[in-house]
Order: structure tokens, then sequence, then C-alpha cells
């Protein structure tokens, strides 16, 4: 009732969500018989930064445009070239519009011959 | 720079395709098939009792279109009367 | 055919029209003209429209005068009402839009007014 | 009830028109009185969405000619063309009246309390019914011209509402892009209608596609319409009106623009494949609608994990997931000269394409409605300045994890049932197609992720201590989406068998829609 | 605010620009017009009011209010004209041959009959009496707006 049949084969969420639940429960059965070892409230749990004065909760958050630095340095070359055509003019928006109602139509044109 | 000089060309491609699409349509002031008017001319007497036969299209056969056509204009008028509203709460312009 | 073709002009007139419209829309930055190039648009796709359904010697289709032997076809003139009242009504809303605008930015060009980007 | 079921498809578009003229005279009486009348009509309207959808699920087509005798009767006395406009209601046209009815109901729920203390309720509520309105006629009507007349009441409703903040100069530079692209759209839509009419000297698509003969001029025609209609549903590279018009409309109507969008694609399909349908070399197509696919899928994906602001992030998230769509029905174009392929999985590929519209427009209807919700409350848009949001808004953090869940394709949610459909079938068409729309699913969890964390999670800000939760109002807008996300993830097939199968066979077969109108041609 | 010689002869206009304007609206089944034109005419006539006077002087004789008012009535009017033929269909024409507006006009050229086109004429007089509050409140409202004040609601 509920699975999704395509082609060949089949997608049934209720039995996924089964099985999610059972592997659920064995993972935390398995993990409820580790042991312990840090005792709460001791210096094991604060944070340590080399030695350097820890600032305060509100600077320790990650702004959003911190947040895959690495990524976006790697990929700079494609994203100045996709920043380019992006330029927020009303009168380029128009530009791509007949450009791409032109090149269909030369492709409907040519592929019709 | 660039990017508009294709686009002139791509617009002079477009505008050619129109012109010779403007060929191909039939010959101005002789209209091909006509079925569809044919009928109206007919029958819009008879069927609406309007001796125009365009307001008999505006307001009988296509109604919809001028039920619309007001429509529009209903919906610019309040598009123009909210956005030249005095707005009470100043949002900061983020 | 070939004693068609100087007929054909209003067809043509209506082509070059979109497309000088459509270069005014592309290549002018203040937003007024923009706007304008939009009107022209509208003025060629109505030209069209009402020229599809003109008969060589045809007048108005009322029978308050003329016999429907010489009509021209009624519903390419309804179209174009529709698509003119249509048109005003977008370029009252544009107008509203763009002294909206002018308030905010203190400029009618559309490369200087602009915000959103990227 | 049976003459309900008759007229129900006029009655759909005229009661939100009269609620929408009326809602100037009832607002007089005040906000209670309009309120209730609104959703009073609205209730209404969606009986008899759902009254009709019963219909033509078990009956099949139905057509409504305006002004006619009979309102089957679409042929004047035995006439050989169509002179009237006519309303046809097939499996596709229910089906995108479904998705805008839930939609719009959702957003007029959530915009109830949000307008408190602004001005310009009245006019907001008329342009919402107007929207409505317009995409409903969209999705029924089978008349070309009056196809453009709709999409015009749409693209004007929807920038007046985009432009709704007018102290904000960035919302009225979003509604005059809407405007000004929709426009020259629409009026290209225009020239190529006048060209098809020229020729065939009918109006109704039905007709049309009867006499289609796929002349030159029928060539310009669809380009033209082509052109037009991927601009209105922000397909690459015409897609960069859209994070500029979604990143500034107000609450609630942001998912109706997006429906609005939408529905241009529903007419891109109608045009694709009912009115051209057999005529057209459908691989040529197919491959332009795949390529348009692949390229909003990749470019917005990759522009969406850039941005700072969250409901343009959205909007490139939307231009992606559109991408999806129409790979999917692309496949199934390229493959529908075939008939071992579209029966082993061309068929499969059109249901992909066609349920993800349903599952992308509500969960991300929902993302739209919650990230209204922070900028309601704090006042910003930019995930910069957020930071620990989730402690105060759990309402709020709660949903968004759903919908960021679900347009990642993270199972069991709705995202996932039509994503897996994309990429089972695209395997089979082009394995290169598939591994690029399982990389753009990831990037999308990615970005999802990352404002997640920089939005909900973190510390408690200095700035947001005293933030409380939305109104109850937008809270039970919001849960409405969220209840269509688990539902349809939880179960697919139901949904696929009932409500997209038969959309997918109204596309796929274009002769029903043709003889329901041409069929008793003398 | 213009001359007291403009404002004369505007005045003196006026009542001529209305009648000719309801005329167009109301010959609109038998003539090329109909409400649309008839309306423009009309607001034709008010945008020369506005350029005579200047716009607050018009305000105090044009109310929003009451152009709102007009305009939500007039779209009313005419979809309930539609609506009056869901008996049959919507949008029928169910007056042709009823008492209102029943004539039938004899086929081919005829001098023309007012009483004649059903509901057209109604549904004239009411998309004219919207289109006349309409463009008034539009043009009105820019007035006002590029003359300084923002228009209350």
């Amino acid at each position: 009732m509920s699975a999704l049949t395509y082609g060949y084969a089949v997608w049934a969420p209720i039995i996924w969500i089964i099985a999610t639940v059972v592997i659920g429960i064995m993972v935390l059965i398995w993990r409820s018989r580790g042991q312990k070892s840090y005792k709460k409230g001791t210096a094991q749990t604060d944070i340590f930064l080399s030695g350097m004065k820890v600032p305060p909760e509100e600077q320790r958050h990650v702004k959003a445009a911190n947040i895959y630095w690495g990524f976006f340095e790697s990929l700079k070359g494609l994203y100045n070239a996709m920043m380019k055509p992006h330029t927020g003019i009303v009168n380029d928006y128009i530009i791509w519009l007949v450009a791409v109602s032109a090149v269909t139509i030369l492709i409907l044109v040519l592929a019709s011959l | 720079m660039k990017r508009q000089v294709t686009g002139l060309i791509l617009l002079l491609v477009l505008v050619a395709f129109l012109v010779w699409g403007m060929h191909l349509t039939h010959p101005f002031g002789y209209p091909g098939a006509s079925d569809m008017d044919d009928y109206m001319i007919e029958n819009a007497q008879e069927e609406t009792g309007s001796n125009n036969v365009v307001a008999a299209v505006l307001f009988d056969y296509r109604l919809l279109d001028t039920l619309g056509e007001a429509t529009i204009l209903f919906t610019a008028v309040m598009g123009v009367l909210l956005l030249v509203r005095a707005s009470k709460r100043k949002e900061n312009n983020s | 055919m070939t004693e068609h073709i100087p007929l054909d002009f209003p067809f043509l007139a209506a082509a070059l029209l979109m497309g000088i419209s459509f270069y005014i829309i592309i290549f002018k930055k203040n937003l007024i003209k923009l706007i304008m190039g939009v009107a022209m648009l509208a003025a060629g796709v109505n030209l069209f429209l009402v020229a599809l359904g003109y008969r060589a010697g045809g007048g108005a289709p009322i029978y308050t005068g003329i016999p429907k032997e010489t009509m021209v076809l009624p519903v390419p003139q309804a179209l174009t009402l529709t698509s003119i009242v249509i048109n005003v009504a977008v370029l009252a809303l544009m107008l509203t839009m763009v002294i909206r605008i002018y308030r905010h930015t203190g400029s009618l060009d559309s490369e200087k007014s602009r915000k959103l980007k990227g | 009830m049976d003459s309900l079921i008759t007229h129900s498809p006029a009655l759909i578009v005229a009661l939100p028109l009269v609620a929408a003229f009326a809602i100037p005279l009832i607002s007089r009486a005040g906000y209670r009185a309009r309120s209730t009348f609104s959703l009073v009509i609205f209730g209404l309207v969606t009986f008899l969405v759902a009254v009709l959808a019963v219909d033509v699920h078990s009956v099949g087509i139905r057509v409504y000619t305006f002004g006619a005798t009979a309102a089957e009767l679409a042929l004047p006395g035995g006439y050989m063309v169509p002179v009237r406009i006519m309303f046809q209601v097939d499996g596709m046209s229910i089906f995108m009246g479904i998705i805008i009815t839930t939609v719009t109901l959702a957003a007029l729920i959530y915009s109830l309390h949000f307008l408190k203390g602004q001005t310009g309720q009245v006019r907001f509520y008329s342009l919402m019914m107007l929207l409505y309105t317009g995409m409903m006629g969209l999705a029924f009507t089978g008349d070309m011209f009056n196809l453009f007349v709709f999409l015009e009441i749409a693209s004007i409703a929807g920038a007046g509402l985009a432009a709704y903040r007018t102290n904000m100069a960035d919302a009225l530079e979003g509604g005059f892009k809407y405007i000004v692209i929709s426009a020259v759209s629409a009026l290209m839509v225009l020239f190529a209608i006048g060209i098809l009419y020229s020729q065939y000297n009918v109006l109704s698509i039905a007709a049309l596609a009867n006499y289609m003969q796929y002349t030159t001029l029928d060539m310009i025609a669809l380009g033209l319409l082509g052109g037009a209609f991927v601009m209105k549903l922000a397909g690459v590279p015409l897609h960069m009106w859209a994070p500029d018009t979604y990143t500034v409309a107000p609450a609630g109507t942001t998912p109706m623009i997006l429906a609005a969008s939408y529905t241009s694609m529903y007419v891109l399909y109608r045009i694709t494949f009912t009115l051209y349908g057999v005529h057209i070399d459908s691989t040529a197509i197919g491959w332009i609608v795949i390529v348009v696919g692949v390229l909003s899928m990749f470019i917005g994906v990759m522009m969406a994990v850039h941005q700072t602001d969250i409901k343009r992030m959205m909007a490139y998230h939307a231009i992606s997931q559109g991408g999806y769509m129409l790979l999917g029905v692309g496949v199934g174009l390229a493959v529908l000269a075939n008939p071992v392929a579209l029966a082993s999985y061309g068929r499969d590929a059109i249901n992909g394409g066609v349920f993800h519209i349903i599952n992308h427009v509500f969960y991300k209807a929902l993302l739209f409605m919650t990230a209204e919700a922070i900028f309601f409350r704090i006042g910003t848009r930019d995930t910069n300045k957020m930071g620990g949001l989730a402690r105060n808004m759990k309402w709020t953090a709660a949903f968004y994890i759903i919908g960021a869940l679900a347009i990642s394709g993270i199972p069991p949610l709705n995202g996932f049932a039509s994503k897996l459909l994309i990429y089972e079938t695209v395997l089979q068409f082009n394995p290169v197609l598939a591994v690029i729309a399982m990389f753009v699913s990831l990037v999308t969890l990615a970005s999802f992720a990352k404002v997640f964390y920089s939005a909900f999670t973190g510390p408690e800000m200095p700035a947001y201590r005293e933030v409380r939760e939305v109104p109850k109002s937008m809270i039970i807008g919001m849960a409405i989406l969220a209840a269509c996300v688990i539902f349809f993830g939880i179960f697919p097939g139901l949904i696929v068998d009932n409500i997209v199968a038969p959309a997918t066979e109204a596309l796929i077969n274009q002769a029903p829609y043709i003889n329901a109108v041409m069929g008793a041609v003398p | 605010m213009l001359s007291k010689i403009v404002r004369t002869v505007t005045n003196g206009f006026m009542p001529i620009i209305i009648i000719f304007g309801l005329y167009i609206i109301a010959h609109g089944h038998l003539t090329p017009g109909g409400g649309f034109q008839g309306g423009a005419v009309v607001v034709s006539g008010v945008v020369m009011l506005l350029v005579a006077f200047n716009s607050q002087e018009l305000k105090k004789s044009l109310r929003e209010r009451v152009l709102s008012i007009m305009e939500s009535s007039g779209a009313l009017i005419f979809i309930g004209l539609a609506f009056a033929g869901i008996g049959t269909v919507f949008a029928y024409n169910l007056l042709v041959g009823s008492p209102i507006f029943g004539h039938i006009p004899p086929t081919g050229p005829n001098p023309g009959d007012i009483w004649t086109g059903g509901v057209i004429p109604l549904m004239n007089f009411a998309v004219g009496l919207k289109v006349i509050a309409g463009l008034s409140a539009v043009v009105l409202a820019l007035a006002l707006f590029s003359s300084g004040e923002e228009v209350e609601e």
C-alpha cells in the first residue's frame, strides 16, 4: 500500500522505519554497555585552548560566513566565473531571455532540416 | 561588454527569425482559414442580439477574457494603491 | 504571392518594432526608458494581432451599417482590445514601482539603484 | 451534487474572484470579518477542488464551455471548430490544482497574524485571492489567449505582493524585476499565440493540437513560448530574477509565488506534450530540457551554498530543485518516441519529475515559512547575525529540520521518494546525469546543515534573549505543510498511484485531451 | 492650480466629456466602443481636472473610499451578471429574448436598436463604472504620491 514500486524495484518506507528503529535500539544497548571514564565538573570537561584565555560564549559561535571556508577557497575560480553573470541588472535578464529564445528557435529549425 | 555584444548578435538572430516568420504568414489582407470568425459573424445577431460583433465576442463568446481583463485592471489598481500607501511600521533596510 | 509582398508591410513593421523595443529593453539602463521599451513591445504585438484579422477592403464588423461580406475578422480586434487594457495595467504598476525606487535610491539607473546581486 | 461537479471548474475560479472583489467592501466591517470571510470562501473552494479531483480521477477529463447552452457542448451545434472559451480539467490540471490549493490554504492561515500593525492589509488579502485565481485559471484553462490573460493576472498580483514592504528598497527592486520579466515573457507568449492563430484560426489548445502541422512558424512559436515559460519557471540561465523576488516577498506569499512558477512549468509541459505532442522532434526537445535541468541543479546549488541571506539561499535551492523536475520529465520526453524505453523507465522518469513538483512545493514552502518566522521575530535575514534561536523558537526549529531533511532527500521524508525515482530512471538513461543529481543532493544537505548550525544552534545571542515563538496561526500554517511532507514520505505509493500516475498519463497521451473537444467533429 | 480661464473652460467642458463617455458606454453594442473606451474618455476628463486644479483640490471632491467602493461594486455587478447564467452555464447570456434588453435585431445590416444585446449593455455599464473608478483612483493616487504626500488607508 505504502510501498512505491517503480520499474524493477520497490521502496517501502514502513519497513525502512522499522529497521531503523531496531538498529537504533541495538546501538543504544551496545552503547550502554560501555564504561564512562571521565568525571563531570572536573577539569576534564573544560575547554583547553593551548593555554590561552577562553573567550566568552557569545564569541565562540562560528558565523555562517566562516563555515566551509576551505570549500569556497578551493573553488575560487568556479565561483568567480559563476558570479560574473549574476549581475542583478534587470536588462541582463532580458538579454538571457532573448538569447535562449533565439538559440531554441535555431536548434528547432536546424533539427527539422 | 562582451555579454552585451553576444546579446546583440542573438537579438539580431531572433529578429531575423521574426521577420522571416512574418514573411511566412498569410499575405496581409487575405487571411487563410477563418472558420471561428465566420461563425461569430454569422450567428452573433441571433445568439447575442448585438449588432456589434466585437462587443458580442468580448461580452459573450469570450466573456472570460473580458472578465480577466477587468480583473487585471482591478489587480493593478490594488497594486498601485498598495504601493503608494503610507507604511506605519518602519523596518530596518537590510 | 509576389504581388502580396508589399502588402505584408504591417507584419514586417510589427516584427521590426519588436526588435527595436527589445534593443531598448536590453541596452537602455534608464528604468523609464525600459518601461517605454516594454510599451513599444506591446504596441508591436498589438499591431501584429490587429493586422492578422484584416480583410482587403473590409470594414468594422458591426451590422449597424455594413453587410457581413465586407467585415474584417472580429476576434483579433477583441484580443487586441484586451491586451491593450492589460498593458495599461502593467505600465501603471511599473511606473509606481519606479517612483518608489527613485524615492529610495535617488537614481533611475538600473545599475546604480540595484541592491540585490550575486 | 451532480450539477455542483459540473459547474465546479467555473466556481473554483470565480469564487475567489468574487472574494477578491468583495474584500475591500467587507473589510469596512473590520479585521475579524475579513479573515472569516476569506477563510470561509477558501474552505468552500478547497471542498470544490476535492470533489472535482475525485470526479476527474474516476470519470476522466472534464470540459466546461463558458456561455454555451450546455457545459459539455464544446462545439456549437455540430460546427467544426470550437468558438467559446473552454476549461479542460484532466489529471495534470487537477494535480496542479491540489498543489496550489494546499499551499494557498497554508499561506492564508500563516498570514493571518503577521500583518498585525501593518498597513495595506485589505489589498494584501485581495491580491492573495487574485494570485490564487490566476494560478488556478492557468492550470484549468484550455484556451491559449485565456492562458495569457491568467498569466498576466498571476504576474501582476505576484509583483504587487512581492513589493509589499514598500519601506525597504530591495523589496521594490524585487517586485520591479518580477513584473518586468513577466511582462516581457507574457508579450512573447502573446506574439506566439498570434502566430498560431494566424495559421489555424482557432485558439483552443485541443483544436490547435488537432490541426497542428509543425511548420516553421510553429517552430518559431514554440521557441518563443519555451523561452518565456523557462523564464517564468526560473530555469538556468533565466533564473536570476528568482532569488531577488523570492527573497523580498513577505511572509506567506513567497510559497504562492513559488507555486506560480511551477504553474508556469505545468504550462510548459502542457504546450510541449499536449499542444505540439507527437509532431515535435521529442529527442531534441528532451535534450534541451535535460540540459536546462542539469544546469539549474548544479549552478543553483553551488550559488546556494555561497549565500548568507537565508531566504536567498532557499531561493537558489528552489532553482536547483526545479532542475530535478526538468531532468525527470526531460528524460521521459527524450524517450517518448521509443515505446520500449518509455515503458521500461521513461514513464517512471516522468512520474518522478511530476511527483517532485508537489514534494518540492510543500517542503520549500515550509522552509520559506520558517525563514519568514525568523525574520518576523528578529528582523533580519542575514545568517551571520543569527545564533542560538532554537532555544526560544522550538517549533520553528523543528519545522526547519523537517524541511531541510526532506529537501536533502533523507528517507523516509517525501523528498527521498521522488528523488529515488529520478535517480533510478536517469541511471538507466545516462549514468553521468544520475551522478550529478546525487552530488547536488549532497551539497544541498551541506548548505542546509550550515544554515541550521549558524542560525539555530550555538550559544544564546545576547540580542535575542527575549525572542519568543511565533503566533499560533503561523505555527498552524507550517504544521499543515509539515504533516503533508511526512505523510507523502511514508505513503509514497499511495500518492504516486492515485495522483501522480493520472497526471503522467495525461501528459504522455494527448489523444483524450483532443478528443474531449474535437471528438464530435462531423 | 492654473489660471481662472483654464479652470472655467475645464468646468464647462467636463459635463460634455462625461456625457460623451456615457454615450460611448451606452451604445457599446451598436457602435464602436464599450465600457473600457467610454470609461477611458471620462477618466481623460478627470485628468484634465487634475491638470487644471491641483491634486489636493481634486482630493476634496474625489474621495479614495468612494472610488474604491465604486470599483468593487462595478466588478461585483460584472461577475454577478456572469454568475446569473449559471442556471445554464456560467457566463450564459440569459437576457436575450427576455423583456430586459431582449429584442433580437433583424439579421443583416440594420439601423440598430438600443434595446438589444441581453446582458451586454449591462456589462458595459458595470465595466464602465469600474474603469472610471479604477483609473481615476490610479491617476489621483499617483498625482498625490508624486506631489509628496503618501496616500493613507
